[in-house]
């Protein structure tokens, strides 16, 4: 089974309420190292992608992917708002005129996906960004799927991979985004970016994973 | 948290709210998307400049519109980036038909959103030049990070360019000129408090009593070090000396000081500064021939200041005393 | 206590300094006694103003002397009165041989060393009037008490009495617009902290994080009451009501609505408390007809805000409207 | 014995002192019903006062008197500035032209000094102010002189009346000064010029109670 629009719809659900549940820890790790709005920024954008959603019911999986691209970046700001609208826009680029997406279609998607987005914030892998949990996890991703693995593993390996790119933030100095301005000040705190790019691939994980292959 | 509010999600509606009560003359403000622009606007066959960010810095930047500075402001939430569908439509509400400058201050957000805006407005036909400010002597220089931020600059660049672009100067000139005093001003800021933002409700960051941070920037980040509270000359001295070394400045330079409040702090302590500041600067062989001091750019209600020098010339100074109506500076009308 | 500050009981002389390197060209600076006068003191034939009070709520008064509203002003120390020789060499130092309205925020304290200068300078054959501002509707207007005191009304008066006296007024003729101004002008203030005498290290009075004071004045005193914290609108409520209904002001009345920061609040709130006193007014059937938004009169650091309304009339509005050149206030020029 | 210039020295010194120990507390009072300064003028004058006496030795009672007045009015400000300095004024007055002062004299001398006070500031007992400790002092001291009383004893009434003057400051609501702006909210707090003025009645008592008559 491949993944359908409804599953992608519980994705971008999932994902909102994980934001909501995280929303004071986000904004706290954003407090320590940066201006302390992560939390509420991905909250009041991920409500208007749930809201907006719910009012336009966007007819398949590349609609859906891009009404939240958009509504992100009209209502996020800041670094993650570009940042996340332009990973959510190349989602909806690469799934265009698809009923339902392969594991390896949602693999390569996903990669084309973080490759935007360090396109656009030129972020590398160390930088103490969102980029060191989405790069182990796309690369976790596209191995596991070459492996043969079932989506279920493969999302699986994704999320703990991102789980563990998160973590590695904490000792790293900052080369990117307001924790940059810390200098070594920055190091010992975890990455706000990175800690919601985990939850994505957590979300997905449980949206995607389940009995599909 | 202690504010003068109604509610922490309503703060920018209800501040709009409230500029456009008090600056009907000046301004018009838009709620869908939030932008501020020039009673006037567009005018024709002028020039046109906007500049945005986060809310929490006022009067900066909607403060700032209005003859001979600011043709439009995009407010984002507090502290936050706006959006680049706002910074679309305000350029296109200002747009005059000689093109736009956008003044971005260098935050990995408010040059991303204003990247995308500006292809939107291009894509509209419109002509956008962008021009970043990063003038913060607290971040180290470096093309392996984001660089460093913008700050009081920004404000000097904003009245500057305007009393050009007012004068009739061309979109590439105006942003020529921009980049120059960009070159020209350098910033560095310091907080005896945290400040706190509405929808977070406590502090950014916690100091102790008898601490304070050096090097912030305008967002309640912390700064570059905690250090034992010091007495107003050390602090003048902490914040002007790495600037001067900087530029570098050279003996006999004539400059704009511009002594800002982080919003918190009163005037009484400015001048207290001030004067630190004055001695230092003529120490270093430095003239101020003009100022600004006061709440210009702020972080909400921290307590703290910040220092910005800018080399002058004549045409810069000529720019700078030309004639500015806007709720936030005024003068010559 | 943390403030930029180098010695507690340095602060009035080196913010003195401060206005001195920053203002050279627009006042002159006397060190002893401490008074400010404008630049071109004593100007001929001009009835010359000057006020004065305890240090701490700059801009006024010093940041107030300049073309077109203040002579002089004499600084006390913070948040105390200043002292008759004080005021009296201030007095012979703008006396242009048309008089000198001393314009007195009604303290005890200003008040009687106000009197006792006065004294001083007609012994030395200078014509002298004083005008008591007693604006405060917090305070319970009554014969046997000090009265009410002398508030933000003070900052209006200056403005339009400056104004009158520059295009020639007569010393009676100002004195008696001044009493026009305070007879038409009402405030009231309210504080969210408390705010620090440098001399004394610690705040005044301690307020809990739920709790504001209401009916404060501009010296750290505690209010008329304590409240819980309340939202913007109903603050402006509270404030403006108290004020609405003392003048009496009359349905159609056109009023200058003066929007006060105590010193650490941040423009953003004023301006959200901005669109509910506009509201406010508008449902009493009042027309702002003219504005002035920030920390014009304020106490040290106090979070806070206070509002000031003044009935306008023709002639109130043209002078309001005159020009002004002062470090504090300033259009026109 | 009368009252010597060395007294009177003395007597302003001691004033000078007790100012000084209790600043702090005179503050603390002011903080609770004034603007928190009381101590800080009072001492800020005082001290310029010794210092003046000091670098100009004044040649007389009278001429003590005049100095430690001049120097209150221009170094003090506030309410408390012009009223010490009007007190001090008139014992300047009273004392003209006299060596030596008895204690009839002083005792008239001080009577008509409080009543100057009276009349700059126009305060009445129970308004909560100096007056308050004032007006009963000069009531026992000339009770005490008309009795006979020698002059030790004299001063010991007039001090131990100024403190249950200022002592009953406590309860009343202000209706002069910073502390009239409270209205009710000044009551239960003891008043700071009162509690100065019993320190003056104090430091009169030390420097002129010992051995005279
Ligand atoms: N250039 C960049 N590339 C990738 N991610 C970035 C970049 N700059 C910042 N980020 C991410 O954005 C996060 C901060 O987002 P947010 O707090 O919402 O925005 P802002 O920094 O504008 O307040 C950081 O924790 C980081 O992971
Ligand atoms: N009209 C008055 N007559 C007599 N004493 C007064 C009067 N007004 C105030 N005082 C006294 O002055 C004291 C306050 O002095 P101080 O704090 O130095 O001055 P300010 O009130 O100007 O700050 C009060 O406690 C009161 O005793
Ligand atoms: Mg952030
Ligand atoms: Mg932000
Ligand atoms: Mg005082
Ligand atoms: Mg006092």
């Amino acid at each position: 089974m491949a993944i359908t629009a409804e599953q992608t719809l519980a994705f971008i659900r999932d994902f909102g309420d994980v934001i909501a549940t995280n929303k004071d820890f986000l904004t706290q790790l954003d407090s320590d190292i940066g201006d302390g709005d992560h939390g509420i920024n991905m909250n009041r954008g991920m409500r208007a992608v749930l809201a907006k959603l719910d009012s336009t019911n966007p007819p398949d999986i590349s609609a859906i992917y891009r009404t939240t691209a958009m509504t992100l970046i009209s209502t996020v700001g800041g670094a993650s708002g570009p940042l996340y609208g332009t990973l959510f826009l190349q989602l909806g680029t690469a799934t265009q005129g698809k009923a339902e997406i392969s594991a390896k279609e949602w693999s390569e998607a996903l990669t084309a996906a973080v490759h935007a987005v360090e396109a656009r914030g030129k972020a590398t892998l160390e930088d103490k960004t969102m980029i060191d949990a989405l790069e182990p996890a796309i690369t976790a991703l596209s191995e596991a799927v070459a492996d043969g693995a079932d989506l279920e593993a493969a999302l699986a390996r994704a999320e703990s991979s991102a789980e563990q790119g998160m973590k590695a933030t904490i000792p790293l100095v900052a080369r990117r985004g307001r924790a940059s301005y810390l200098g070594e000040r920055s190091a010992g705190h975890q990455d706000p970016g990175a800690t919601s790019s985990w939850l994505l691939m957590g979300a997905a994980h449980r949206a995607f994973g389940n009995g599909t292959s | 948290m202690k504010k003068l509010i109604n509610d922490p999600e309503a703060v920018v509606r209800e501040e709009l709210q409230g500029i456009e009560a008090a600056h009907g003359d000046l301004v018009r403000v838009s709620y869908d998307p939030y932008y501020i622009v020039r009673k006037d606007a567009p005018v024709q066959n002028k020039t046109a400049i906007i500049s945005g960010g986060g809310s929490g810095h006022e009067p900066m930047h909607g403060g700032f519109v209005g003859v001979g500075m600011l043709d439009g402001a995009c407010p984002g939430e507090v502290f936050t980036s706006p959006t680049p569908d706002q910074m679309a439509a305000a350029t296109q509400a200002v747009s005059g038909g000689k093109g736009v400058l956008h003044i971005v201050k260098n935050y990995t957000g408010d040059v991303l959103n204003f990247e995308m805006a500006a292809d939107m407005a291009r894509a509209d036909g419109i002509e956008v030049e962008a021009v970043v400010i990063d003038d913060d002597v607290a971040v180290k220089d470096s093309l392996y990070t984001a660089g460093r931020r913008g700050v009081g600059t920004t404000v000097l660049a904003e009245k500057i360019t305007g009393a050009a672009a007012e004068a009739g100067a061309s979109l590439s000139e105006v942003a020529e000129l921009c980049r120059k005093v960009n070159a020209n001003g350098r910033s560095m800021g310091m907080a005896l408090t945290s400040c706190t933002v509405p929808a977070a409700g406590k502090p950014t960051f916690d100091l102790g009593e008898d601490e304070m941070e050096i090097g912030i920037g305008i967002h309640g980040e912390p700064g570059r070090e905690r250090r034992k509270l010091a007495s107003a000359n050390e602090v003048a001295e902490m914040l002007a000396q790495p600037i001067v070394d900087d530029l570098p400045f050279r003996q006999g330079d004539r400059v704009l000081a511009f002594l800002n409040s982080m919003g918190g702090t009163p005037l009484i302590e400015l001048y207290v500064v001030y004067q630190a500041l004055d001695k230092y600067l003529r120490g270093r062989g430095l003239t101020i021939e003009r100022n600004l001091i006061g709440p210009y750019i702020t972080s909400l209600e921290m307590a703290g200041c910040s220092i910005t020098l800018l080399r002058l010339d004549d045409e810069l100074t000529r720019l700078w005393d030309a004639p500015v109506n806007t709720a936030g500076l005024r003068w010559g009308v």
